[in-house]
């Protein structure tokens, strides 16, 4: 698959450019942060999305999705990391409503994913515990019970979780602490008795919740796969959710440098744009070759989901621990160039700062992915 | 016994006689003394342990009596230092005035302006901010376009400043305004002190991304200046003003060390904490290297600052050596919170509210703020400018 | 089944009864063929080869077939290179006047140059040096002084050139003389072709850090030129020699790939031999990230040079892309050598003779001999202005 | 202790200084090398060093030493790091010398001490196993016997091994590979049966052997120190060669960055001297922070061993970790910055880049030492 845009991609991302410049712009997101909005992103502006299709892009056309690839979602994703756009795509479609469509039964898909892709329900995944990424270390346990089972376990940093209708919970049905086995996912509605959820409010400013989970108790239905085979649906879903992150990430630190250049075209300082100064000329010039770099891998590990090759694993890493080195420095880089402005609330580079180091954290840092990419490479 | 070791007993038996057990360390953010007149003392206590400091003349202790000092020789200040660290001592006082005015008035000021402003500073009854920095003139501070021309014995001053350090909360403000508009940029410029309560004045806070706004735009509007208040000649306060900002950079400078900072433990102590351990070792390797790393760092930045003051002592060194130390010391801090932030993960990342701990969130507003460290007080790309061209001699 | 298909099935069947064994890969260094007078093809079947590969236009595919090409679409060359790689078939002929010669006369020269030059060029019977850089002049290059005089019908050329690669083998150099002293340095060049064999031509090669001397310094003391061997218009050289410099970045971007190299190994499989294992992992934790940074790096860039093939084909991508891929390429292989030394550790830095394997101190001297990879060709910062401004439209 | 140079020392720096200048240039180093010296340093040039009092620098008076300090002898390795003055300060002195002066008994400090002051006898300190810096990976063996010890095993990267007149020989008389007790010295003749020396030529252009010891019989009176106990002389002694390495390797990257600068302020390009190019004037001042951070932490090192400070052990790794990553930088960034000339045998920068990577391997590299930094602070 070519890692030049399609004329069909190219009009997708047009569509969407003008979306979120119009609707979605990084004032949006100001907006909602000042107003203390309790949902974190607005519902309206994801209806609108729902319609363009975009709840649905990744999801088959008999559950009401557009059957689209990873390289149309990552379009779109990058489009939406520019301006910074608070929404549940990550939370709802790429984690959560991923679990159902990749590991759920027929009578789950039909019943979640139509009003996923309509924008009407929420999801939210509760997978991490503590304060890092390590997928196979869930505490969270799952005990048989007569009727099903019964959920205890405290959830952290579960995107979107303060506002979703249902939970996609991880916990443990067997084995050790940290063992790839013995993980079972579970569909809760968030009503049920035993789940608290606090809200957390954090620099990038978007939803997040911690939850706990206190004897919940689930019928055998809820069960999503296989019992104690979990990993092998959460490790297919946070690759995808990893590389559209990544895109997103893309499409972060793309505007932001491009916001730093046309800074460095007309900040005049010693009688001078600033831009003309050398020093400034070859770290822009380093940024752009990093950017290049990331573009490419992001292209392809997307084009790599789409043909279900067999090096999904290590290019996911790969993007998401280039992308996450690349909008570190790019978000410092930003920031450091624009000056005094830079560092104040009114100027919006900032933001990209806040949103840099949140994602660098999500799912694995870079060098999570470093260490993920030499054990898939055996060494 | 030597001079020095008396010394060091006097001080000794006074900070332990003098030192209410309130004012020792730590010192909570809330109840630093900046002084002037909006200081609340927010403890009690801090009011009259600064009264009996600067009583001592300790606030400020090199400088002479006359002037609110105590006169002590470097050697002198070094052991009261050392004693007031051993005591643990709260500073009794943090002020501008003490670390970046004082020493230029000192070294250009009429011997009225000294008297008239030195024992005011030591004993904080007047907070200082700095007019440095416009809009248009941030880097190109050279550049500056507020005016001040001289009519009927008095400076009228007009023009803007921005990034004026805690301007809201000042008494008086030491400024840099253009006198001679026709001359070239760093011979026009003259250093004018005046009272913040000036009718012409006015002030507006500046948010920073992390939430706080110790920075201001100032505004002046007219505003009428005693022609006494004018330090050194006029049109010649770039040379002061140069001064001034290299006493800046050394009270930034200190930033690198990591001190106290936000936390009471050290990053390998939160990195256990968080990360967790395995053998007794950090977990995660890469972050171990990580820390180790700035560690090392930070205190061979430590012994610089230290090796800089004694070659000060003995006439060497290099003159820039404030751009070096600025330059490394904010670089230092800024990583120093990436490490922190890094270290607590998405614990690190929090804004307010549930979900943190105070210390965590603490972490989060002073990563963002430590952003800043490396554009205030000149940014790193002047300090190299500045290092290349003074220290290396390379041509421009 | 489609024309491609068939010519896959047509170059499949031809390489699989032409290619001789013995001209399969791996090709030592001793082996291959650059072609040119003094090509001693050291194993006799290069020759063989090289002659029934070029008798089919394969040397120069793209190239018309009266300039001894095989007029292949950019689709049927792409082919022929992936079949050439599944039959493990060697290059026939390593050659600048290929790479980079051949593609500025397809654009600029006369028909009677392409002619006289380009079949000479296929067939690797002439080979070529590039007269660019001279002693006071390296990244500025447009500065040359090298004059050439025109005197009855011949250029007589005086000067001196340096870093010609391989001068001492070659037989013909393509030159950057100046013609008009008076006209700004830009518009005062051209671009010339002489025989090395010329009277007043001599060669004094430069030996490297590396122990090799790929390079020389190249004297001309009264050199006559043929009138006709100028390429383009008189003073109009500068452009012709840009774009060839574009096609010497793209030549030298390959080796950041990490191509074969001197090792069959990976650097992962070298660091679990040197270095150990632990649960199969590199012992040294540290080591094995930047391992992994490295290889990263390097398919990321893999990656990006097919992008930009395919952008390229598709009429998009940046046009100073080559000057992108020339930085990075070299630095990323400056930084494998780097990492190759550190995984070798102690055995990563002898010299010659015992103690070492063959290997080892072939390690050794390519480390050094890529140090130069960020200067020859263009220096790293002369390609990142070029980035900066070609690319990014900063200003001057 | 000032980390100030005492007027004794600033004199002694002069001296040092004149005499490498005009004794022993880099063109030295470089004659020694095309004419495959096969001792690799000068014997004459040694001898005159002995006279300045240097060989015997931090040795006791009464065995024939000057009993100065740490502090003396970086004023002199610094200066000998200036011209890459190839000698056997390292393995005479610092290594195998100290091991004698710190672990020896009387017998054997009246016999090697005062030889190795006046210059006439050459150790070297066989150690190192395979290829990297692992103090008690030791496999090398001593046996007990009858009359004392057989000593099989295979030595690398010896300093001056190939011209030394004896060895001191780590071997494990107890304990498992890389246990830190069962390492036990010997003071062990070349010329005893079954030593067998290859030297190695090595891009440094000093002198290194490959040492093999097959059944090696030593007496009970060869033993330097305690049995199964030499861990506590080979740390000692590691730190303070390390501490001298150090400074050395200071004055190395200083001399290349002078060089450097030098270079820049001449050599002219686009009509102007190359640095007053802001790029290159940004790189120059961030390395001018670095040496001057380097050599702060050198100062201080040696002054911590005179003082017998507890830090000694995380003050050495300091300051080789900085010195090594400042000798890897500087030396690349020299030969960078000299451009095309920078790559050529004819210029002497390159001959820094080379010393440069060696001493970044000797005796452990950055990576190494961070390690050993974080274990000696307990993380």
């Amino acid at each position: 698959m070519s890692l030049v845009l399609t004329e069909e991609q190219e009009l997708l991302r047009d569509t969407a450019r003008e979306f979120v410049r119009e609707q979605a712009p990084v004032a949006a997101l100001r907006k909602l942060r000042d107003a203390e909005d309790p949902i974190g992103f607005s519902r309206e502006l994801w209806s609108e999305m729902a319609n363009l299709g975009w709840s649905g892009i990744i999801f088959p056309e008999e559950y009401g999705g557009a059957g689209l690839g990873y390289a149309e979602l990552g379009v779109v994703m990058e489009e939406l990391g520019r301006t910074l756009v608070a929404n549940p795509m990550m939370s709802t479609v790429l984690l959560a409503g991923n679990a159902i469509a990749l590991g759920g039964n027929e009578t789950q898909k039909k019943d979640v994913l139509p009003s996923v892709c309509s924008g009407e329900r929420l999801l939210a995944f509760a997978h991490q515990e503590g304060s890092r990424h390590q997928p196979y270390r869930v505490t969270t346990t799952a005990e048989r019970d007569t009727d099903g089972y019964r959920i205890s376990g405290e959830k952290t940093f579960v995107l979107d979780g303060h506002i979703a209708d249902q939970l996609v919970v991880v916990a443990r049905t067997s084995g050790e602490l940290r063992d790839r086995e013995g993980l079972t996912l579970f569909l809760v509605d968030v009503n049920a008795d035993g789940i608290s959820r606090t809200r957390t409010s954090m620099v990038d400013s978007r939803g997040y919740a911690n939850i706990k989970l206190t004897n919940v108790s689930v019928e055998r239905s809820a069960i999503v796969g296989d019992v104690d085979l979990g990993a092998n649906v959460v490790d297919v879903v946070l690759d995808r959710a990893t590389a559209a992150l990544s895109a997103e990430m893309l499409g972060g630190f793309t505007e932001a440098f491009e916001r730093t250049l046309t800074y460095l075209q007309t900040r005049v300082q010693f009688g001078a744009p600033i831009g003309s100064f050398q020093a400034l000329k070859h770290r822009a010039a380093i940024m752009f070759c990093e950017i290049e770099l990331s573009r490419s891998i992001v292209l392809d590990t997307l084009r790599a989901i789409d043909e279900d090759r067999d090096d999904v694993p290590s290019r996911v890493s790969t993007a998401k621990a280039r992308c996450s080195d690349s909008y570190h420095l790019i978000g410092n880089e930003a920031v450091q160039m624009h000056g005094g402005i830079g560092v104040t609330d009114e100027e919006e580079i900032g933001f990209f700062l806040k949103r840099a180091r949140v994602s660098q954290q999500t799912l694995g840092d870079a060098a999570y992915h470093r260490r993920r990419f030499a054990s898939l490479r055996g060494f | 016994m030597s001079d020095l070791e008396a010394f060091r007993e006097e001080a000794r038996a006074w900070l332990e006689s003098n030192g209410p057990t309130s004012m020792h360390l730590p010192i909570p953010e809330s109840e630093v003394v900046w002084g002037g007149r909006q200081e609340a003392f927010s403890n009690p206590d801090s009011r009259v342990w600064l009264e009996r400091v600067s009583e001592q003349g300790w606030t400020v202790p090199t400088w002479p009596k006359e002037y609110g000092g105590a006169g002590l020789s470097k050697a002198e200040e070094r052991v009261l230092t050392e004693e007031w660290r051993r005591a643990r001592c709260r500073p009794a006082l943090m002020s501008f005035g003490i670390s970046m005015l004082g020493p230029v008035l000192l070294e250009y000021a009429s011997e009225e302006q000294k008297r008239e402003h030195l024992p005011k500073i030591a004993r904080g009854e007047i907070r200082w901010c700095q007019g440095y920095s416009e809009p248009d003139f941030g880097s190109d501070l050279a550049g500056l376009q507020t005016k001040a021309v001289l009519v009927d014995d008095e400076y009228v001053v007009n023009g803007q400043k921005i990034w004026t350090s805690y301007a809201d909360k000042s008494d008086w403000i030491f400024c840099l305004v253009r006198t001679d508009p026709a001359a070239s940029k760093h011979d026009g410029i003259s250093f004018l002190l005046f009272d913040m309560a000036s009718p012409g004045v006015s002030v507006a806070p500046i948010q920073l991304i992390s939430g706080s706004s110790p920075f201001s735009q100032t505004f002046f509007e007219d505003v009428r200046v005693p022609k006494a208040n004018l330090v050194g000649t006029l049109n010649g306060g770039w040379t002061i003003a140069k001064r001034l900002l290299q006493h800046e950079r050394a009270m930034i400078s200190q930033m690198g060390l990591g001190l106290a900072g936000s936390s009471n433990q050290s990053i390998d102590a939160l990195a256990k904490e968080y990360v967790g351990t395995e053998n007794g070792q950090i977990e995660d390797s890469i972050l171990r290297d990580r820390i180790a790393q700035h560690m090392m760092d930070n205190e061979c930045y430590g012994t610089s600052l230290r090796r800089s003051m004694e070659e000060a002592k003995a006439g060497q060194g290099p003159g820039a050596a404030s751009s070096m130390f600025k330059f490394y010391g904010t670089e230092l801090n800024k990583q120093r919170y990436e490490l922190l932030v890094s270290v607590l993960g998405t614990q690190g990342l929090g804004w307010e509210g549930e979900g943190f701990s105070e210390h965590e969130l603490k972490t989060t507003r002073e990563w963002l703020r430590s952003k800043g460290n490396s554009i205030e007080g000149g940014t790193s790309e002047i300090q190299l400018n500045i290092i290349a061209k003074r220290v290396l001699g390379l041509p421009d």
